[in-house]
Protein backbone atom coordinates (compact mmCIF):
# COMPACT_ATOMS: atom_id res chain seq x y z
CA UNK A 1 0.00 0.00 0.00
CA UNK A 2 1.26 3.51 -0.67
CA UNK A 3 0.33 7.17 -0.78
CA UNK A 4 -0.77 8.81 -3.80
CA UNK A 5 1.16 12.11 -3.98
CA UNK A 6 -0.08 15.19 -5.88
CA UNK A 7 1.68 18.72 -7.51
CA UNK A 8 -0.24 21.36 -9.22
CA UNK A 9 0.09 24.50 -10.99
CA UNK A 10 4.12 26.42 -10.89
CA UNK A 11 4.93 23.77 -8.47
CA UNK A 12 4.34 20.72 -10.41
CA UNK A 13 7.02 22.52 -13.12
CA UNK A 14 9.58 23.37 -10.46
CA UNK A 15 9.26 19.95 -9.31
CA UNK A 16 9.02 18.39 -12.98
CA UNK A 17 6.20 15.87 -12.04
CA UNK A 18 2.64 16.04 -11.43
CA UNK A 19 2.01 13.04 -9.90
CA UNK A 20 4.01 10.00 -7.45
CA UNK A 21 3.70 7.53 -5.48
CA UNK A 22 5.47 7.18 -1.59
CA UNK A 23 5.85 3.95 0.25
CA UNK A 24 3.20 4.21 3.77
CA UNK A 25 5.59 3.61 6.72
CA UNK A 26 3.84 4.03 10.38
CA UNK A 27 3.84 7.66 11.32
CA UNK A 28 4.68 9.10 8.23
CA UNK A 29 3.80 12.63 8.01
CA UNK A 30 2.93 15.34 4.90
CA UNK A 31 6.59 16.79 5.59
CA UNK A 32 8.44 13.33 5.35
CA UNK A 33 6.51 12.73 2.16
CA UNK A 34 7.53 16.27 0.40
CA UNK A 35 11.26 14.90 1.42
CA UNK A 36 11.08 11.44 0.06
CA UNK A 37 9.47 12.65 -3.06
CA UNK A 38 11.09 15.82 -3.80
CA UNK A 39 14.64 14.90 -2.62
CA UNK A 40 14.53 18.85 -0.90
CA UNK A 41 15.23 18.78 2.71
CA UNK A 42 12.81 21.52 4.15
CA UNK A 43 9.00 22.38 2.53
CA UNK A 44 8.92 26.06 1.70
CA UNK A 45 6.43 27.83 4.03
CA UNK A 46 4.38 28.91 1.01
CA UNK A 47 3.90 25.33 -0.53
CA UNK A 48 0.29 24.43 0.97
CA UNK A 49 -0.62 20.83 1.27
CA UNK A 50 -3.68 18.59 1.86
CA UNK A 51 -4.90 15.08 2.21
CA UNK A 52 -7.62 13.64 0.89
CA UNK A 53 -8.42 16.93 -1.03
CA UNK A 54 -8.82 19.03 2.73
CA UNK A 55 -6.39 21.11 3.78
CA UNK A 56 -3.69 19.60 6.43
CA UNK A 57 -0.55 20.94 8.54
CA UNK A 58 2.89 19.81 7.14
CA UNK A 59 3.34 17.25 10.51
CA UNK A 60 -0.41 15.45 9.55
CA UNK A 61 0.02 11.84 10.01
CA UNK A 62 -0.97 9.83 6.78
CA UNK A 63 -2.88 6.40 6.38
CA UNK A 64 -2.70 3.95 4.00
CA UNK A 65 -3.72 5.09 0.39
CA UNK A 66 -3.89 8.55 2.07
CA UNK A 67 -3.59 11.09 -1.07
CA UNK A 68 -1.50 14.14 -0.40
CA UNK A 69 -1.31 17.01 -2.70
CA UNK A 70 1.44 19.89 -2.90
CA UNK A 71 0.20 23.97 -4.81
CA UNK A 72 1.48 27.13 -4.41
CA UNK A 73 -0.88 29.90 -3.11
CA UNK A 74 -4.13 30.16 -4.97
CA UNK A 75 -5.05 32.63 -7.31
CA UNK A 76 -8.72 31.88 -8.34
CA UNK A 77 -11.54 34.25 -8.23
CA UNK B 1 -27.79 25.67 -2.99
CA UNK B 2 -25.17 25.36 -5.97
CA UNK B 3 -21.29 24.99 -6.85
CA UNK B 4 -21.37 24.66 -9.99
CA UNK B 5 -17.06 24.31 -11.98
CA UNK B 6 -17.61 25.27 -15.58
CA UNK B 7 -15.02 24.23 -17.89
CA UNK B 8 -17.30 26.22 -20.42
CA UNK B 9 -17.76 30.15 -21.00
CA UNK B 10 -21.00 30.92 -18.84
CA UNK B 11 -23.28 34.11 -18.59
CA UNK B 12 -23.42 35.05 -15.01
CA UNK B 13 -27.07 36.76 -15.96
CA UNK B 14 -28.04 33.82 -17.46
CA UNK B 15 -26.96 31.82 -14.72
CA UNK B 16 -28.41 34.15 -12.31
CA UNK B 17 -32.07 33.96 -13.92
CA UNK B 18 -32.19 30.34 -14.11
CA UNK B 19 -31.51 29.72 -11.02
CA UNK B 20 -34.32 32.48 -9.65
CA UNK B 21 -36.93 30.26 -12.03
CA UNK B 22 -36.03 27.35 -9.98
CA UNK B 23 -36.74 29.10 -7.13
CA UNK B 24 -39.84 29.76 -8.13
CA UNK B 25 -42.49 31.10 -4.87
CA UNK B 26 -39.91 30.61 -2.63
CA UNK B 27 -38.00 34.06 -4.39
CA UNK B 28 -41.23 36.44 -3.31
CA UNK B 29 -40.21 35.50 0.87
CA UNK B 30 -36.47 36.72 0.10
CA UNK B 31 -35.91 40.22 0.72
CA UNK B 32 -32.63 40.38 -0.21
CA UNK B 33 -30.38 39.60 -3.10
CA UNK B 34 -26.48 40.43 -3.46
CA UNK B 35 -24.15 39.29 -6.00
CA UNK B 36 -20.50 39.40 -7.45
CA UNK B 37 -18.88 38.50 -10.79
CA UNK B 38 -15.09 38.73 -11.46
CA UNK B 39 -14.71 38.67 -15.14
CA UNK B 40 -11.14 38.67 -16.66
CA UNK B 41 -9.60 41.74 -18.04
CA UNK B 42 -7.14 42.37 -21.45
CA UNK B 43 -4.70 43.63 -19.37
CA UNK B 44 -2.86 43.01 -15.98
CA UNK B 45 0.22 44.56 -14.35
CA UNK B 46 1.31 46.38 -17.86
CA UNK B 47 1.04 43.55 -20.25
CA UNK B 48 -1.44 42.76 -22.66
CA UNK B 49 -2.60 39.39 -21.76
CA UNK B 50 -4.01 37.47 -24.79
CA UNK B 51 -5.54 34.31 -22.48
CA UNK B 52 -5.48 32.49 -19.15
CA UNK B 53 -5.62 29.13 -18.11
CA UNK B 54 -6.95 28.22 -14.85
CA UNK B 55 -5.68 25.60 -13.27
CA UNK B 56 -7.57 23.49 -10.24
CA UNK B 57 -7.79 20.37 -8.08
CA UNK B 58 -11.23 19.20 -9.54
CA UNK B 59 -11.40 16.03 -6.55
CA UNK B 60 -10.75 18.83 -4.17
CA UNK B 61 -12.79 22.24 -5.69
CA UNK B 62 -15.58 20.98 -5.56
CA UNK B 63 -15.69 19.78 -2.19
CA UNK B 64 -14.03 22.80 -1.09
CA UNK B 65 -16.38 25.22 -2.69
CA UNK B 66 -19.40 23.58 -1.21
CA UNK B 67 -17.99 24.03 2.25
CA UNK B 68 -16.95 28.06 2.28
CA UNK B 69 -21.02 28.54 0.69
CA UNK B 70 -22.37 25.54 3.72
CA UNK B 71 -20.70 27.88 6.32
CA UNK B 72 -22.07 30.90 4.94
CA UNK B 73 -25.52 29.58 4.42
CA UNK B 74 -25.27 28.33 8.25
CA UNK B 75 -23.91 31.58 9.54
CA UNK B 76 -26.08 34.25 8.00
CA UNK B 77 -28.84 31.97 7.76
CA UNK B 78 -29.25 31.97 3.87
CA UNK B 79 -32.39 31.12 1.94
CA UNK B 80 -29.92 30.17 -0.99
CA UNK B 81 -26.52 30.26 -2.55
CA UNK B 82 -25.22 30.16 -5.66
CA UNK B 83 -21.03 29.61 -7.04
CA UNK B 84 -19.99 29.52 -10.57
CA UNK B 85 -16.33 29.02 -11.13
CA UNK B 86 -14.51 28.86 -14.25
CA UNK B 87 -11.65 26.48 -15.27
CA UNK B 88 -9.82 25.59 -18.28
CA UNK B 89 -8.69 28.36 -21.33
CA UNK B 90 -10.40 31.88 -20.19
CA UNK B 91 -10.46 34.91 -22.90
CA UNK B 92 -10.41 38.58 -21.96
CA UNK B 93 -14.20 39.62 -21.26
CA UNK B 94 -14.95 35.81 -19.80
CA UNK B 95 -16.75 35.84 -16.76
CA UNK B 96 -14.24 33.95 -14.13
CA UNK B 97 -16.30 33.81 -11.10
CA UNK B 98 -19.82 34.31 -9.85
CA UNK B 99 -21.52 34.49 -6.15
CA UNK B 100 -25.01 35.12 -5.45
CA UNK B 101 -26.42 35.01 -2.53
CA UNK B 102 -30.21 35.20 -1.41
CA UNK B 103 -31.16 36.49 2.05
CA UNK B 104 -34.38 37.87 4.06
CA UNK B 105 -31.87 40.82 5.59
CA UNK B 106 -29.55 42.97 3.11
CA UNK B 107 -26.42 43.42 5.98
CA UNK B 108 -26.49 39.42 6.00
CA UNK B 109 -26.33 39.37 2.02
CA UNK B 110 -23.63 41.67 1.40
CA UNK B 111 -21.55 40.41 4.15
CA UNK B 112 -22.25 36.51 3.17
CA UNK B 113 -21.31 37.57 -0.43
CA UNK B 114 -18.14 39.38 0.46
CA UNK B 115 -17.20 36.29 3.00
CA UNK B 116 -17.55 33.57 -0.02
CA UNK B 117 -15.68 35.56 -2.19
CA UNK B 118 -12.68 36.76 -0.12
CA UNK B 119 -12.96 32.76 1.14
CA UNK B 120 -12.80 31.45 -2.28
CA UNK B 121 -9.95 33.68 -2.96
CA UNK B 122 -7.80 32.83 -0.26
CA UNK B 123 -8.43 29.26 0.03
CA UNK B 124 -10.19 27.26 -2.90
CA UNK B 125 -7.41 25.50 -4.95
CA UNK B 126 -7.55 27.30 -8.38
CA UNK B 127 -4.00 28.64 -10.10
CA UNK B 128 -3.95 31.40 -12.85
CA UNK B 129 -1.11 31.07 -15.68
CA UNK B 130 -1.79 33.69 -17.66
CA UNK B 131 -0.60 33.96 -21.89
CA UNK B 132 0.91 37.16 -23.33
CA UNK B 133 0.85 38.08 -26.93
CA UNK B 134 4.08 37.54 -27.30
CA UNK B 135 3.66 33.97 -26.24
CA UNK B 136 5.16 33.78 -23.24
CA UNK B 137 3.26 32.08 -19.82
CA UNK B 138 3.18 33.25 -16.42
CA UNK B 139 1.56 31.87 -13.18
CA UNK B 140 0.01 34.99 -11.31
CA UNK B 141 1.71 34.75 -7.93
CA UNK B 142 -0.70 35.75 -5.43
CA UNK B 143 -3.94 36.95 -5.30
CA UNK B 144 -4.93 40.80 -4.36
CA UNK B 145 -6.45 41.28 -1.09
CA UNK B 146 -10.03 41.83 -0.59
CA UNK B 147 -10.10 44.90 1.83
CA UNK B 148 -9.21 48.52 0.63
CA UNK B 149 -8.77 49.81 4.17
CA UNK B 150 -7.39 53.28 2.84
CA UNK B 151 -11.08 53.33 1.28
CA UNK B 152 -13.28 51.83 4.33
CA UNK B 153 -14.98 54.38 6.33
CA UNK C 1 -23.83 56.24 -14.78
CA UNK C 2 -27.66 55.83 -14.92
CA UNK C 3 -30.22 56.25 -11.82
CA UNK C 4 -33.72 55.78 -13.00
CA UNK C 5 -37.21 56.00 -11.00
CA UNK C 6 -39.03 53.36 -12.18
CA UNK C 7 -43.15 53.54 -11.49
CA UNK C 8 -43.64 50.46 -13.64
CA UNK C 9 -42.51 46.69 -12.59
CA UNK C 10 -38.81 46.41 -13.52
CA UNK C 11 -36.88 43.33 -13.86
CA UNK C 12 -32.81 43.61 -12.66
CA UNK C 13 -31.63 40.82 -14.54
CA UNK C 14 -33.09 42.76 -17.67
CA UNK C 15 -31.83 45.83 -16.37
CA UNK C 16 -28.50 44.61 -16.15
CA UNK C 17 -28.20 42.76 -19.29
CA UNK C 18 -29.54 45.90 -20.84
CA UNK C 19 -27.25 48.54 -19.16
CA UNK C 20 -23.83 45.78 -19.64
CA UNK C 21 -24.59 45.32 -23.02
CA UNK C 22 -24.29 49.43 -23.77
CA UNK C 23 -21.13 49.26 -21.55
CA UNK C 24 -19.82 47.43 -25.09
CA UNK C 25 -16.02 47.24 -25.29
CA UNK C 26 -15.42 49.27 -22.24
CA UNK C 27 -17.08 45.81 -19.94
CA UNK C 28 -14.01 44.21 -21.20
CA UNK C 29 -11.55 46.24 -18.97
CA UNK C 30 -13.69 45.62 -15.50
CA UNK C 31 -12.64 43.23 -13.88
CA UNK C 32 -15.29 43.74 -10.85
CA UNK C 33 -19.40 43.91 -10.71
CA UNK C 34 -21.04 44.19 -7.81
CA UNK C 35 -24.95 44.36 -7.70
CA UNK C 36 -28.08 44.01 -4.77
CA UNK C 37 -31.43 43.78 -5.83
CA UNK C 38 -34.32 44.31 -2.80
CA UNK C 39 -37.50 43.01 -3.06
CA UNK C 40 -40.99 43.34 -1.53
CA UNK C 41 -41.86 40.55 0.78
CA UNK C 42 -45.45 39.05 0.94
CA UNK C 43 -45.05 39.02 4.84
CA UNK C 44 -43.70 42.07 7.14
CA UNK C 45 -43.96 42.22 11.06
CA UNK C 46 -46.25 39.28 11.08
CA UNK C 47 -48.99 40.62 8.80
CA UNK C 48 -49.94 39.30 5.00
CA UNK C 49 -49.08 42.14 2.89
CA UNK C 50 -51.34 42.81 -0.26
CA UNK C 51 -49.36 45.70 -1.62
CA UNK C 52 -47.31 48.65 -1.22
CA UNK C 53 -47.63 51.99 -2.22
CA UNK C 54 -43.79 53.61 -2.32
CA UNK C 55 -44.32 57.31 -2.40
CA UNK C 56 -41.71 59.54 -3.17
CA UNK C 57 -40.20 63.69 -3.16
CA UNK C 58 -40.17 63.38 -7.43
CA UNK C 59 -37.90 66.50 -7.63
CA UNK C 60 -35.45 65.33 -5.15
CA UNK C 61 -35.23 61.66 -5.34
CA UNK C 62 -33.71 61.97 -8.90
CA UNK C 63 -31.09 64.69 -7.87
CA UNK C 64 -30.20 62.97 -4.18
CA UNK C 65 -29.90 59.28 -5.69
CA UNK C 66 -27.37 61.01 -8.48
CA UNK C 67 -25.59 62.90 -5.90
CA UNK C 68 -25.31 59.54 -4.13
CA UNK C 69 -23.70 57.98 -6.83
CA UNK C 70 -21.54 60.31 -7.94
CA UNK C 71 -20.15 60.38 -4.21
CA UNK C 72 -19.42 56.50 -4.89
CA UNK C 73 -18.26 57.13 -8.05
CA UNK C 74 -15.64 59.09 -7.25
CA UNK C 75 -14.72 58.09 -3.88
CA UNK C 76 -14.13 54.50 -4.82
CA UNK C 77 -13.02 55.22 -9.12
CA UNK C 78 -15.99 53.45 -10.00
CA UNK C 79 -16.09 52.60 -14.25
CA UNK C 80 -19.78 52.88 -13.80
CA UNK C 81 -23.03 52.52 -11.35
CA UNK C 82 -26.59 52.34 -11.51
CA UNK C 83 -29.55 52.44 -9.63
CA UNK C 84 -33.15 51.59 -10.34
CA UNK C 85 -35.97 52.56 -7.90
CA UNK C 86 -39.29 51.67 -7.99
CA UNK C 87 -42.29 53.90 -7.04
CA UNK C 88 -46.05 54.07 -7.11
CA UNK C 89 -47.95 51.01 -6.26
CA UNK C 90 -46.13 47.75 -5.36
CA UNK C 91 -46.81 43.82 -5.46
CA UNK C 92 -45.12 40.99 -3.34
CA UNK C 93 -42.28 39.70 -5.68
CA UNK C 94 -41.94 42.93 -7.60
CA UNK C 95 -38.36 44.29 -7.38
CA UNK C 96 -38.05 47.77 -5.13
CA UNK C 97 -34.26 48.40 -5.59
CA UNK C 98 -31.78 47.51 -7.86
CA UNK C 99 -27.96 48.75 -7.33
CA UNK C 100 -24.80 47.61 -9.20
CA UNK C 101 -21.23 48.95 -9.50
CA UNK C 102 -18.31 48.23 -11.79
CA UNK C 103 -15.05 48.71 -10.77
CA UNK C 104 -11.14 47.25 -11.27
CA UNK C 105 -11.06 45.89 -7.69
CA UNK C 106 -13.90 43.60 -6.22
CA UNK C 107 -13.30 45.52 -2.41
CA UNK C 108 -14.07 49.20 -4.23
CA UNK C 109 -17.29 47.03 -6.00
CA UNK C 110 -18.44 45.17 -2.55
CA UNK C 111 -17.75 48.79 -0.81
CA UNK C 112 -19.27 50.76 -2.97
CA UNK C 113 -22.21 49.02 -3.54
CA UNK C 114 -23.23 48.81 -0.06
CA UNK C 115 -22.45 51.91 0.54
CA UNK C 116 -24.95 53.31 -1.85
CA UNK C 117 -27.33 50.74 -0.26
CA UNK C 118 -27.31 52.14 3.00
CA UNK C 119 -26.91 55.55 1.75
CA UNK C 120 -30.23 55.35 0.08
CA UNK C 121 -31.89 53.29 2.70
CA UNK C 122 -30.75 56.58 5.10
CA UNK C 123 -31.60 59.52 3.23
CA UNK C 124 -33.26 58.85 -0.55
CA UNK C 125 -36.81 60.75 -0.08
CA UNK C 126 -39.03 57.43 -0.10
CA UNK C 127 -41.37 56.41 2.08
CA UNK C 128 -43.27 52.78 1.91
CA UNK C 129 -47.11 52.26 2.57
CA UNK C 130 -48.45 48.54 3.28
CA UNK C 131 -51.83 47.68 2.45
CA UNK C 132 -53.16 44.35 4.14
CA UNK C 133 -55.77 42.15 3.12
CA UNK C 134 -58.13 43.40 5.96
CA UNK C 135 -58.00 46.71 3.94
CA UNK C 136 -55.67 48.45 6.40
CA UNK C 137 -52.69 50.68 5.30
CA UNK C 138 -49.95 51.29 7.62
CA UNK C 139 -47.09 53.67 7.30
CA UNK C 140 -43.40 52.00 7.15
CA UNK C 141 -41.88 53.31 10.14
CA UNK C 142 -38.58 53.39 10.13
CA UNK C 143 -35.92 51.21 7.99
CA UNK C 144 -33.91 48.49 8.94
CA UNK C 145 -30.50 49.32 10.26
CA UNK C 146 -27.68 47.94 7.46
CA UNK C 147 -25.79 46.05 10.17
CA UNK C 148 -25.21 42.92 11.66
CA UNK C 149 -22.78 43.54 14.24
CA UNK C 150 -23.52 40.12 15.69
CA UNK C 151 -22.56 38.05 12.20
CA UNK C 152 -19.91 40.70 11.52
CA UNK C 153 -16.42 39.24 12.58
CA UNK D 1 -43.72 86.58 -3.00
CA UNK D 2 -43.66 83.64 -1.11
CA UNK D 3 -42.45 80.44 0.18
CA UNK D 4 -44.08 76.83 -1.29
CA UNK D 5 -44.40 74.27 1.25
CA UNK D 6 -44.94 70.65 0.77
CA UNK D 7 -45.43 67.48 3.23
CA UNK D 8 -45.14 64.10 2.49
CA UNK D 9 -46.11 60.55 3.59
CA UNK D 10 -47.94 60.02 7.09
CA UNK D 11 -46.61 63.85 7.39
CA UNK D 12 -49.27 64.99 4.85
CA UNK D 13 -51.79 62.62 6.72
CA UNK D 14 -51.22 64.31 9.98
CA UNK D 15 -51.27 67.78 9.35
CA UNK D 16 -53.77 67.56 6.65
CA UNK D 17 -52.76 68.59 3.74
CA UNK D 18 -49.55 68.27 1.44
CA UNK D 19 -49.31 71.64 0.04
CA UNK D 20 -48.99 75.37 1.94
CA UNK D 21 -47.72 78.57 1.13
CA UNK D 22 -46.05 81.22 3.21
CA UNK D 23 -45.23 84.67 2.83
CA UNK D 24 -41.62 85.53 3.06
CA UNK D 25 -40.13 87.56 5.60
CA UNK D 26 -36.53 89.01 5.73
CA UNK D 27 -34.83 86.05 7.97
CA UNK D 28 -37.45 83.51 7.89
CA UNK D 29 -36.52 79.73 8.75
CA UNK D 30 -37.68 76.33 8.32
CA UNK D 31 -38.51 76.01 11.76
CA UNK D 32 -40.50 79.64 11.50
CA UNK D 33 -42.58 78.58 8.21
CA UNK D 34 -43.42 74.66 10.22
CA UNK D 35 -44.51 77.13 12.82
CA UNK D 36 -46.67 79.42 10.87
CA UNK D 37 -48.37 76.96 8.23
CA UNK D 38 -48.41 73.41 10.99
CA UNK D 39 -49.89 76.24 14.38
CA UNK D 40 -47.10 73.82 15.80
CA UNK D 41 -44.90 75.58 17.94
CA UNK D 42 -41.45 73.64 17.96
CA UNK D 43 -40.78 71.13 15.05
CA UNK D 44 -40.54 67.46 16.32
CA UNK D 45 -36.65 66.32 16.05
CA UNK D 46 -38.24 63.63 13.94
CA UNK D 47 -39.01 65.44 11.37
CA UNK D 48 -36.77 65.54 8.34
CA UNK D 49 -36.69 69.15 5.94
CA UNK D 50 -35.29 70.16 2.51
CA UNK D 51 -35.00 73.60 0.94
CA UNK D 52 -35.34 73.18 -2.87
CA UNK D 53 -34.34 69.72 -2.62
CA UNK D 54 -31.66 69.16 -0.37
CA UNK D 55 -31.64 68.45 2.90
CA UNK D 56 -31.45 71.56 5.25
CA UNK D 57 -31.45 72.28 9.17
CA UNK D 58 -34.66 73.45 11.12
CA UNK D 59 -32.32 76.91 11.03
CA UNK D 60 -31.66 77.76 7.71
CA UNK D 61 -32.82 80.60 6.79
CA UNK D 62 -35.00 81.05 3.39
CA UNK D 63 -35.22 83.38 0.19
CA UNK D 64 -37.55 84.49 -2.04
CA UNK D 65 -39.38 81.23 -3.91
CA UNK D 66 -37.90 78.86 -2.55
CA UNK D 67 -39.55 75.55 -1.97
CA UNK D 68 -39.42 73.58 1.66
CA UNK D 69 -40.43 70.58 2.85
CA UNK D 70 -41.27 68.27 5.39
CA UNK D 71 -41.38 64.95 5.60
CA UNK D 72 -41.32 61.49 8.02
CA UNK D 73 -38.04 59.43 8.31
CA UNK D 74 -37.51 57.80 5.00
CA UNK D 75 -37.91 54.41 4.19
CA UNK D 76 -36.96 53.48 0.49
CA UNK D 77 -34.91 50.96 -0.57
Amino acid sequence: MSIKVRFFASLAERVGRREAECAHVEGLTVADVWREVTGQDAMPDEVLCAVNHAYSEQATPLAENDEVAYFPPVTGG
Amino acid sequence: MRVHISPQPFDPLDELRRYEDALGERRRAIGAAATFVGTMRDFNEGAAVESMVLEHYPEMTQKHLERIVSTAVERWALDDALVVHRVGEVRPGDAIVLVAVWSAHRAHAFESCRFIMEDLKSSAPFWKQERTRDGGARWVANNTPGSSDEFAT
